[in-house]
């Protein structure tokens, strides 16, 4: 499977390498879409795209703003940081497994693991470096895991994305496999992610306002009112799969991995900010 | 009218029902498996309603309710097979609208 | 006329009862009063009240006039009703208590505050509300009770499971 | 185990302004939970801020303030470096209680 999905996107490779200049890498793909969004909100500053709908809606943007200066999410992050440093069985502690002890790097997460060949997220990371350490991995979608990595987020705050999807093929591949899932409309209600996020941001859809395909994974972990805590990324994938009567994906699944990849790194050049808040 | 083919009336309209539920659960069990499979093949497209309908089917079925059950499996087919047209459309599709092709 | 009567009733015991809190706070040691806040006054019947206006009565014994010199700052279409913020400020004078409610939810009141000598007619919570409803702040000015009403348009939102 | 309560409170021209949040369910009564019982009502009853052992602000909530409560309020009398206490009870009897200092 994962060698014909190979074969496919070398012979799509192969076909647009004369048309490169069109957008056919994903830094081509990133600056396209920055100026899409400049030509749609062209008041909308691009250091704001981080906040998502608050970029785009006033209103909502006071209520958010209420939240910040004590914003729910403070507990989480507390506990986050007591258990990151807290040591394992062995005496380990998980910044034994990171570059720079696990402070200031969320903005390289998600990278393409060369040695693994697949994409490596900062909560897969996490759990692997449970279990090098002889503990037991943590659920994905919610609770501690979604608590130290909004205080690894932290650490890294107001520093830019900066993802890198190297020659390697098979890192290509997975951006290519999470833009395909990106475009794809899926569910009963044939929707595509971009369907809302690139197509109609700024506008509401029943009582949601939309927010833009841009900084969208910047503020993760987020903490939503719906929730009453904090939730990952890949919990908020499903979701939103599951509102279209699409079947969602297991939480760290590839596709959602590849997913992450290809939208974190169209966020390039956008600051941290997780954890945030949202409705 | 003899009174033998009296009987056999008889008992053919009793034996009726009977035929046309073991019909219903034949029906079921092959449209149920066809909308399995089509199910299956919408590959990561699948939808939530296949599966909630598989399993209202599946659920008629063991209650013995084998209309319901055919009706249930009829939709999550028609369902699954729209699913499965969604991939296949959308294989090539995404590229419309994909920022930068 | 038996509600009024019930009312009548209450009035008196909530009256006492307030002057017991009034009094208890100026005369309970410092060491006590850290350790633990005495709930043993906590308006029970008040937060158990259907409508504004008995919630009012209940909780005051009194019946708020509408003013205009109380502020509430709260969204007009909230984003999400578990989590509404609700600010509250006024320039009446003497201000010995706050409450805001929530018209429609089961029952009305949500907070209430004492505002001792020194605190400023100011606060700032976040509330729960189920539904589209009027918001009710109350202020005790002097003795006297006034109120000011907002509605919040609350839509089942929240995108994504 | 850390506290349940997080205080900021900051004096500026004699005024103290004070923001708290306090980590709490606060169920309403009203919620059932995945299986089908309702949960019980548990919810913060009052919370006090003191300052030299006397009342500045005093808070009677119900289970209509939301899951980890917040609070801003605004007071005369302290002074930078003044420690203020915050304490809550709950209507299962749970308390805790904290210090902060003002900033």
């Amino acid at each position: 499977m994962l060698k014909a999905k190979i074969i496919l996107v070398a012979l799509g490779a192969a076909l647009v390498v004369p048309q490169a200049l069109a957008g056919a890498t994903p830094e081509e793909d990133r600056k396209q879409a920055v100026e899409y969004f400049k030509q749609m909100f062209p008041e909308v500053p691009f250091e704001e795209y981080v906040n998502g709908q608050y970029a785009l809606n006033e209103d909502r943007r006071g209520q958010w703003e209420s939240l910040q200066d004590f914003p729910p999410y403070e507990f989480a992050v507390a506990e986050g940081q007591e258990m990151f440093e807290t040591p394992f069985a062995n005496g380990k502690t998980y910044a034994s497994c990171f570059e720079n002890g696990g402070i200031g790097i969320r903005q390289n997460y998600p990278y393409f693991d060369e040695d693994q060949k697949q994409v490596m997220t900062l909560e897969l990371a996490i759990n692997q470096c449970r279990e090098a350490n002889g503990e037991e991995p943590l659920r994905y979608k919610k609770g501690d895991i979604a608590s130290i990595s909004a205080y690894m987020a932290t650490t890294s705050k107001g520093k830019p994305f900066n993802i890198k999807v190297s020659d390697d093929p098979d890192a290509l591949a997975a951006y290519e496999d999470g833009k395909q899932f990106y475009y794809s409309r899926r569910g009963q209600l044939n929707f595509s992610c971009a369907s809302c996020h690139v197509q109609n941001p700024g506008k509401w859809i029943r009582a949601d306002f939309l927010s833009p395909a841009l900084g969208q994974p910047s503020n993760f972990p987020v903490h939503r009112s719906k929730w009453g805590e904090l939730g990952t990324l890949h919990r908020r994938f499903a979701g939103c799969n599951r509102n279209v009567r699409g079947e969602p994906f297991a939480p760290q699944s590839e596709e959602y991995r590849n997913l992450e990849y290809f939208l974190t790194y169209m966020s390039n050049g956008l600051p941290v900010v997780g954890p945030s808040t949202r409705p | 009218m003899s009174k033998s083919l009296l009987t056999i009336g008889l008992s053919l309209s009793l034996l009726a029902p009977l035929s046309a539920q073991a019909g219903a659960k034949e029906d079921f069990q092959k449209i149920y498996s066809e909308a399995e499979s089509a199910h299956k093949n919408a590959g990561n497209f699948q939808w939530t309603t296949t599966s909630s309908r598989l399993e209202e089917a599946e659920s008629a079925a063991e209650s013995g309710d084998y209309d319901k059950a055919k009706a249930m499996a009829s939709e999550a087919l028609k369902l699954a097979q729209e699913s499965v047209d969604q991939r296949e459309k959308q294989a090539e599709a995404w590229k419309n609208i994909a920022i930068g092709g | 006329m038996i509600d009024q009567t019930r009312r009548g009733f209450l009035k008196g015991v909530l009256g006492a009862g307030f002057a017991g809190i009034a009094l208890g706070s100026g005369f309970v040691p410092m060491g006590a009063k850290a350790a633990m806040p005495d709930a043993s006054n906590w308006p029970k019947k008040a937060f158990a009240t259907p409508g504004v206006d008995e919630t009012i009565a209940e909780l005051y014994g009194l019946e708020a006039t509408e003013s205009d010199k109380i502020s509430m700052d709260l969204p007009t279409i909230a984003q999400n009703g578990a989590v509404v913020p609700v600010t509250v400020e006024t320039s009446l004078p003497n201000v010995t208590g706050i409450a805001l409610l929530v018209a429609k939810n089961p029952n009305a009141l949500a907070a209430e505050f004492e505002i001792p000598k020194g605190a400023l007619p100011f606060v700032s919570n976040r509330l729960k509300m189920a539904e589209t409803t009027d918001v009710v702040a109350v202020v005790i000015s002097d003795g006297k009770a006034y109120k000011a009403t907002q509605n919040v348009k609350v839509t089942v939102g929240g995108c994504g499971g | 185990m850390a506290s349940s309560i997080r205080v900021r409170a900051v004096e500026s021209g004699g005024v103290t302004s004070l923001k708290a949040l306090v980590k709490h369910p606060m169920d309403s009564g009203f919620v059932k939970d995945s299986e089908g019982n309702v949960i019980p009502a548990h919810f913060i009853q009052m919370l006090t801020v003191s300052h030299n052992g006397k009342d500045v602000f005093v808070a009677n909530w119900g289970p209509a303030v939301s899951k980890d409560p917040f609070l801003e309020c605004r007071f005369k009398g302290a002074e930078k470096g003044d420690e203020l206490t915050i304490s809550w009870i709950d209507n299962q009897g749970e308390s805790d209680s904290t210090t902060a200092t003002v900033a």
